[in-house]
């Protein structure tokens, strides 16, 4: 079966959190994506998200605080203002958007993470792997 | 000692960077005095056949510029990156794509298909392409094959110096050949011609705080004279493009292109340039924020306007969406 | 509401407590007679986890204590538990809260009793049994089981 | 020879004599006699039955005033039912003053002022629990101690396994009784120790046997004997041993019916405390009664060489 | 090159048992820059730590990477080991294999190959990594406690015993809280009000404590020692310096208001004190319930009070502090009756909440103490008590265990017998939670000696027939049903986080759990903090508490305050955004993007600067500087990106 590969850029205060209580609650989720902790989601700069695509990324997963929640007062705006731009630029690119991902995950919501986790992943199953031109081209 | 050989090729481009050449104006004649022009086929007529009769390395400099579209300029690139001491990637097309290099939100299927058959004023009933090979009965045309993906002139040899600028500004462009010629040569792979800095760092226009709750091309407004175009809603791209042209644009109140290309701390223009623009949305509405969005025309041909080839991700994707 | 006397009875009709149910003597009554404050249970359920005789009774003893509780002498004094009680005590040296379960057993026996419910009478024994059995045997069976 | 106040009860007058006697047996040879009470009644078998029963507790107290009367503070009893009684109404006794008294004035109106009189001068005084109720068990291990036991045998046990058990009014209620931790009782076992035999560890052996339910309900007694025996088995017993008349009645006796009801049951003996202690100090084969068991307990006494014709010393 | 060393752990098994931690070492060996790998069973323990601290010196390595648990957990243990070792604490990191792989994944090969990669993508942050010293940050030794109930007046008190200065908020007019609603306190049933006024006017005088009572917070920004906060000060319409609290104009206001604070069993006036030992003791017009504010008539407070202390002119007032702590006691709110559909939805006279038979129980309530019902006034002779009124239900209300009511509904129906000697209380519970010193025996006492019955079982449904008041319940230890015709039925609703809260942590920027009471940074070890600094905790805001529970919490919160403050200064995390003065071009992008003002414009050197103070590290203004002059300490893009590739398996 095809193992997409999965970048995910977390806040430290939410989304993260959120990870390591899915964990201390040992649910089990997919294991297709590897966690990036920034302090803030909105760390996440739309080139490391482009980046992520040139290397290899299936799908990548921008996880922050609920809207309001945010840390940084209002970081997670930025964050959603850039995505909003960025699906635009990224479906004129001919990539699909639905492979990224922004959740909205808080510390307490380690469920939520790992359903995200495993939606995602049956999702990009689903899409097969990204063939990036840019990749297919260094082939 | 002899003269310092130089030529200047010019590849997939307006022609504009030839042009460019020209502005600077009366230096052209000590230029001339100074170096032996060896190939420029807009201004002289010399074959590539005469290229190819030259020593590896005997042209100390050429300005190339172009974009690398097709056959002829791949071939072209190669040649006189053969022949040429220093490859210079003269203007924005040969140093990121530019203009041309928005073919690559395109397939070259769409763009023949488009040329050749859609635009209404073609006439083509029998659907005819053009062929790398036609037979006809003076015997066999050749024309250079069109490339799906449009390169940079590093994409497809090695490059010793890059000059910004669609077109680069005559004083650079001078400052460029001067430094040649005295042989006071930066780092290889350097940018030379322009500043370190942003198009911002030169312009007069005045900059307080920027929150953008809607975007305006420049048509739909009348900006305020002296204040920042951007903090106004008018896409300006000075604030992720490289210094170097004295903000020539924004000092008569029209907003940066982005010609230049990124500054020295960034690689991919337009996705900072996506980032800058995200950070300073003034609305925390997810739906307003798209419709703000919304009012950005074709994101990628303007964020990439001049820089796509160049960007991380080169090219449109074409197979993606499915389903 | 009424009940409908023409019609079967309900096969498990709810409790309707009042001031008067819970407070008519019968809780009182078990005390005093067994010294034991009924009050006092608050069903853990040990009495009968370790009954020996809890596989032959239709009210475990933990439950014998609470229908006290709520004043439901009917259910007890009918039931079959309060005589196959054996009076070993187990349920009393475990109770945590101290209650001698046994006594309010031989309470409940002895107000069932008093109500004219004898459960073993000397008709009922097996003359071979009668004539073998340790006198105690013979002794306790009369003396916990019958007027 | 020492003599100490002994209370047989109804059981071991009769229908438990072979407990009786062999308890008799086996005490001289550890150089003391039991005295039995020049006369007595039934103990009552079960303690009051509430606390407006104060009657069933005359006959007890009687007994006991009886032994006080007679100068001695020490009652032996070995029948658990008569133990239990008497030593729980000497508590009620001792710890309720109302009771004390309600008993106390029964036991003067029964009991003709001339009596007393002419056999005592001293005043009418009240029985206020003053006699010690002693299980037989309980003698040999505090005051005899067993490892006086165990430097008189004459035969040793060794190589018998052998389950004790407890059933109920031996331990229990453990505040009134005090013999030993109800839960995890040890004086058995020690007892067993004591003759050189082995004692088995079950789970089953505090567990009542039914007790007189074998009378009213005796199918319940049936399936608990069974529980009980079953598990003593399995651990590896040879045979139980119970100092109660009516648990020997109900695990010996009911092996008949057990082995009708259970396909996979498989006897067991059953020996008294004293029967056990008789064989091992030395007395003639032949007095311990084993005849009147219904469980042959001969294969059991072969395994370790003691059987009919061997006899003792005597 | 940077020699790195990589230890992983073991946990035990807990991560061993998924990851093949062997494995990830032997790989981590592979990776460019690591010159060290070893794993070990337990890392943080002290032979783990001291295995760190000699290898850092016998391998001479310039970095460590950690791969063990969540870096909220170790990530201070391991880089204080590091620093004893003489490397600097900014080249330690971790690698959390445990919470977000070994304990989330059951397949042993792929857990181990993405364990494998996370250390890859460590590593590459590590190479990196730049040698930090923490930045020095000054703290403002005033501390605010938003909430005048139990728990804010006793952190207030704590601190300002201390010697630092306090500001109280509180929402209403007096401080107090629920405390002041209650009668008698389990289990030692002291008087609520008795034990709680000394309190409230030890607040009231307390010279280092500024009482800022019918005031709301309005804006907070800044960061832990630096806050700055806006107040409302909402007008009262009554002048407080003047006012000599005769309570003259409460006589004659002819308004009639239902009173909050006697949970709607009583009524005031449109100009009010919430109970007569209010501090302060001064009172409020109700504005939406004052008839001059209504109809433009009557003021006839105003022509009562002779000192003229009614302004009807008064408008709110907006204060700005600076403090360097917060204390967020918030308290609770009880699950409105209405709310329980099957329960009468609030349409039942006889049928009300503990609050509300507090109120009938005190001595200062509507009824003088005397127990009596709603709807007619007369003693109710029968009151069946429901507990879990909304708690413990997950499916329709709340899921959690309001943790109070077994308590207090015991404490109710004692008092109740001792109010009414021939009444007879029923409880139905579904499970009795006594968790406390000396609760258990309370509640035994209870039981054993006063009468009452315990059912055990969720009521289903009540209703009214006549005068009385009918409970459908269950008594699951008898099997049977159980119907009581009763005089009074008093609920044990589920303990809620006060409705303003959800807007109030919006403001300060903490966290919420997932019932809206606010999340503390560790459940265990760290129970009176915010996981945001500088915010701490007290009360039943935090979730359902009684009072020494959240005295000693609130206590807890006012120590760590004073802790806080008995420092010089703050050691901030130097991770924070610089620039690179030679590639700025003021665009100014980064001043409008930073939420603290860290941002600002050099005149001087005609670049945007950061102010490292001021600067929280989010990095939002590292993202959106286009021109790449600003980048974030120990979270450079190029480091990012080498993350990113490593991420996906590339190098």
């Amino acid at each position: 079966m095809f193992e997409p590969k999965i970048v995910c850029f977390l806040c430290k205060w939410c989304t993260s959190a959120g990870a390591d209580l899915a964990g201390t609650s040992r649910l089990k989720y997919r294991p297709n994506g590897v966690n990036i902790r920034f302090m803030c989601s909105s760390r996440v700069d739309p080139e490391h998200i482009l980046w992520a695509f040139h290397e290899g990324a299936d799908g990548v997963l921008i996880g922050g605080c609920h809207p309001g929640d945010c840390h940084y007062e209002d970081g997670n705006y930025k964050t959603q203002a850039r995505v909003s731009l960025l699906n635009r630029l990224l479906d004129d690119f001919g990539i699909d958007t639905r492979r990224l991902r922004l959740e909205w995950i808080s510390a307490a919501e380690g469920a939520k993470f790992a359903n995200v986790m495993n939606d995602f992943t049956e999702e990009l199953r689903s899409k097969g792997p990204l063939k990036l031109a840019v990749r297919e081209m260094a082939k | 000692m002899s003269k310092p050989k130089v030529a200047f090729y010019w590849a997939a481009s307006c022609g504009g960077c030839e042009i460019a050449i020209l502005d600077i104006g009366d230096r052209i004649l000590p230029l001339s005095e100074a170096v032996e022009i060896v190939f420029w086929p807009c201004a002289i007529d010399i074959k590539y056949d005469d290229v190819r009769a030259m020593e590896d390395g005997e042209i100390d400099l050429c300005l190339f510029n172009g974009a690398i579209r097709n056959s002829e300029n791949e071939e072209m690139a190669e040649l006189l990156r053969q022949k040429s001491k220093l490859l210079v990637a003269y203007g924005s097309c040969a140093y990121e794509g530019c203009i041309p290099g928005l073919a690559n939100l395109k397939t070259r299927k769409e763009i023949l298909r488009r040329s050749y058959i859609e635009v209404p004023s073609m006439d083509n009933p029998e659907s005819i392409y053009p062929r790398t090979r036609t037979e006809v009965p003076e015997g066999i045309l050749e024309l250079p094959e069109l490339y799906d993906t449009v390169y940079t002139l590093d994409q497809v040899v090695d490059v010793d110096y890059y000059v910004p600028g669609c077109p680069p500004v005559a004083d650079q462009t001078w400052a460029v050949l001067e430094a040649v010629l005295e042989g006071n040569l930066p780092e290889k792979g350097s940018v030379v011609g322009a500043g370190t800095k942003i198009v911002c760092d030169d312009c007069p226009l005045e900059k307080k705080e920027t929150k953008i709750s809607g975007f305006f091309r420049p048509h739909q407004i009348m900006p305020e004279p002296d204040i920042c175009l951007l903090e106004q809603g008018i896409y300006c791209a000075g604030i992720g493009t490289r210094a170097g042209c004295e903000a020539l644009c924004p000092s008569v109140g029209m907003p940066c292109r982005g010609c230049y290309g990124p500054p020295p701390g960034v690689f991919d223009q337009g996705a900072k340039i996506v980032s800058a623009l995200g950070s300073v949305i003034d609305s925390e509405d997810p739906d307003e924020v798209d419709r703000i969005m919304e009012q950005i025309p074709c994101p990628a041909g303007l964020f990439y306007r001049f820089s796509l080839p160049h960007s991380i991700l080169r090219r449109k994707t074409t197979d993606d969406y499915k389903e | 509401m009424s009940e409908n006397m023409g019609l079967a009875p309900p096969k498990n009709p709810p409790i309707r407590l009042t001031l008067e149910i819970v407070n008519t003597g019968f809780k009182q009554r078990v005390n005093e007679l067994s010294g034991q404050n009924m009050d006092a249970c608050y069903q853990c359920g040990n009495c009968s986890s370790g009954c020996p005789l809890a596989q032959e009774m239709d009210i475990l003893p933990n439950r014998v204590i609470r229908l006290v509780q709520l004043g439901q002498n009917d259910d007890i004094i009918n039931s079959e538990t309060i005589w196959i009680c054996a009076s070993c005590f187990q349920c009393t040296v475990r109770c945590p809260k101290g209650i001698d379960i046994q006594a309010v057993m031989d309470a409940l026996r002895q107000i069932a009793m008093d109500e004219g419910i004898d459960h073993f009478g000397p008709d009922q024994i097996d003359p071979e049994l009668a004539a073998s059995v340790p006198q105690p045997g013979l002794v306790g069976v009369y003396r916990k089981l019958a007027t | 020879m020492a003599k100490i106040a002994y209370y047989p009860g109804c059981a071991l007058n009769e229908r438990s004599s072979h407990l009786d006697r062999s308890a008799r047996d086996a005490t001289v040879r550890l150089g003391f006699e039991l005295d039995e009470l020049d006369t007595w009644t039934c103990c009552g078998a079960v303690p009051p039955v509430s606390e407006e029963r104060v009657m069933n507790l005359v006959a007890p107290s009687r007994i006991l005033k009886d032994v006080r009367d007679s100068g001695r503070d020490i009652l032996i009893t070995i029948c658990d039912f008569c133990y239990n009684t008497l030593k729980r109404t000497n508590f009620i006794i001792k710890s309720d003053e109302i009771t004390r008294k309600r008993v106390n004035a029964f036991l003067a109106d029964d009991t003709p002022e001339r009596d007393y009189l002419e056999k005592d001068d001293s005043l009418w005084e009240d029985y206020a629990g003053e006699v010690n109720v002693i299980h037989l068990m309980e003698y040999l291990r505090d005051e005899l101690g067993y490892e006086k036991i165990t430097e008189s045998l004459k035969r040793s046990l060794k190589g018998l396994k052998i389950a004790p058990y407890y059933g109920c009014v031996m331990l229990r209620p453990q505040n009134e009784i005090q013999l030993d931790n109800p839960e995890n009782p040890s004086i058995i076992e020690d007892f067993i120790t004591a003759l050189d035999a082995k004692p088995v560890k079950y789970p089953y052996r505090t567990e009542c046997c039914g007790s007189y339910l074998s009378v009213s309900s005796p199918d319940a007694s049936t399936r608990l004997c069974y529980r009980i025996l079953t598990s003593a088995r399995n651990s590896g017993a040879d045979a139980v041993v119970v100092s109660c008349p009516l648990c020997f009645y109900n695990l010996d006796s009911r092996q008949k019916a057990i082995t009708e009801a259970y396909s996979d049951f498989k006897p067991v003996p059953i020996f008294y405390f004293t029967q056990l202690l008789s064989v091992a100090l030395g007395v003639e084969y032949g007095r311990q009664g084993f005849e009147k068991h219904y469980v042959d307990v001969t294969p059991v006494l072969d395994k370790i060489g003691i059987s009919t014709g061997k006899g003792g010393e005597e | 090159m940077k020699r790195i060393g990589v230890f992983v752990c073991h946990c035990g098994i807990n991560i061993a048992e998924t990851v093949d931690v062997k494995r990830v070492a032997e790989e981590s060996m592979k990776m460019d820059g690591v010159a060290y790998a070893q794993d070990y069973i337990y890392m943080c323990s002290e032979p783990g730590q001291t295995l760190v601290r000699e290898k850092i010196v016998e391998e001479k390595l310039d970095a460590i990477i950690i791969a063990a648990c969540s870096p909220n957990l170790h990530e201070s243990t391991f880089r204080a080991a590091a620093e004893e070792a003489g490397l600097n604490p900014w080249q330690c990191e971790i690698a959390n294999i445990r919470e977000q792989c070994s304990w989330v994944h059951s397949d042993r090969e792929k857990a181990t190959s993405k364990a494998i990669h996370i250390v890859a993508t460590i590593v590459q942050k590590t190479r990196l990594n730049e040698s930090l010293e923490p930045i020095p940050v000054s703290i403002t030794k005033k501390a605010l406690v938003i909430g005048g109930g139990i728990a804010g007046i006793q952190a207030s008190l704590d601190i300002a015993d201390s010697g630092y200065k306090v500001i109280l908020v509180e929402k209403d007019s007096s401080i107090g809280g629920h405390m002041a609603q209650l009668s008698e306190t389990f289990p030692t049933l002291d008087c609520s009000q008795c034990i709680l006024t000394p309190k409230m006017v030890a607040a009231g005088k307390h010279p280092n404590i500024e009482l800022m009572t019918y005031s709301e917070i309005e804006e907070v920004s800044g960061y832990v020692g630096n806050f700055k906060v806006k107040i409302r000060r909402k007008a009262s319409f009554v002048d407080w310096s003047k006012c000599n609290g005769c309570g003259l104009c409460m006589e004659k206001c002819p308004a009639k208001v239902s009173s909050a604070f006697d949970r709607e069993l009583a009524t005031h006036g449109a100009i009010y004190v919430p109970f007569p030992q209010a501090v302060p003791n001064k009172p409020v017009i109700d504005k939406d319930s004052c008839i001059y504010f209504k109809t433009g008539k009557c003021r006839l407070c105003e022509k009562v009070c002779e000192i003229g202390a009614i302004n009807f002119e008064q408008e709110d007032q907006f204060v700005e502090e600076e403090v360097g702590a917060i204390i967020v006691a918030t308290g609770f709110e009880t699950l409105p009756v209405a709310d329980l559909a099957e329960y009468g939805a609030g349409d039942v006279p006889d049928l009300i909440d503990g609050l509300a038979f507090e109120r009938l129980l005190s001595a200062s309530g509507p009824t003088v103490g005397e127990v009596r019902r709603p709807s007619d006034g007369k003693v109710p002779k029968e009151i069946v008590f429901v507990q879990c009124a909304g708690s413990r239900d997950p499916e329709r209300y709340k899921p959690y265990c309001s943790k109070i009511c077994c308590m207090y509904t015991t404490k109710h129906a004692l008092l109740y017998k001792h109010r009414v000697h021939d009444g007879q209380p029923y409880i139905f519970y579904i499970d009795i939670r006594t968790g406390g010193k000396g609760y258990e025996e309370f509640y035994h006492n209870a039981e054993e000696e006063e009468n009452i019955i315990y059912l055990r079982g969720k009521v289903a449904k009540i209703f009214r027939d006549g005068d009385k008041t009918v409970v459908w319940g269950t008594d699951t230890l008898t099997g049977r049903n159980i119907e009581i015709a009763a005089d009074l039925v008093v609920l044990a609703t589920a303990v809620v986080p006060k409705d303003s809260t959800a807007e109030l942590v919006k403001k300060l920027r903490i966290q919420t759990g997932p019932n809206g009471f606010l999340a503390e940074a560790h459940p265990k070890l760290r129970p009176v903090e915010s996981i945001n600094s500088g915010f701490f905790l007290a009360g039943a805001a935090q979730g359902p508490k009684d009072i020494p529970e959240t005295v000693a919490q609130a206590s807890g919160a006012a120590c760590k305050v004073i802790s806080l403050f008995s420092r010089d200064h703050l050691e901030q995390d130097p991770a924070v955004a610089w620039v690179d003065e030679d590639l700025c071009g003021s665009c100014r992008i980064c001043i409008s993007v930073c939420p603290y003002d860290a941002r600002e414009y050099d005149e001087e050197k005609e670049i945007v600067i950061v102010n490292e103070a001021l600067c929280e590290g989010c990095g939002s203004c590292v993202a959106a500087c286009a021109c790449g002059a600003t980048q974030q300490r120990n979270l450079s893009d190029s480091q990012i990106k080498s993350m990113v590739t490593a991420s996906l398996g590339g190098v």
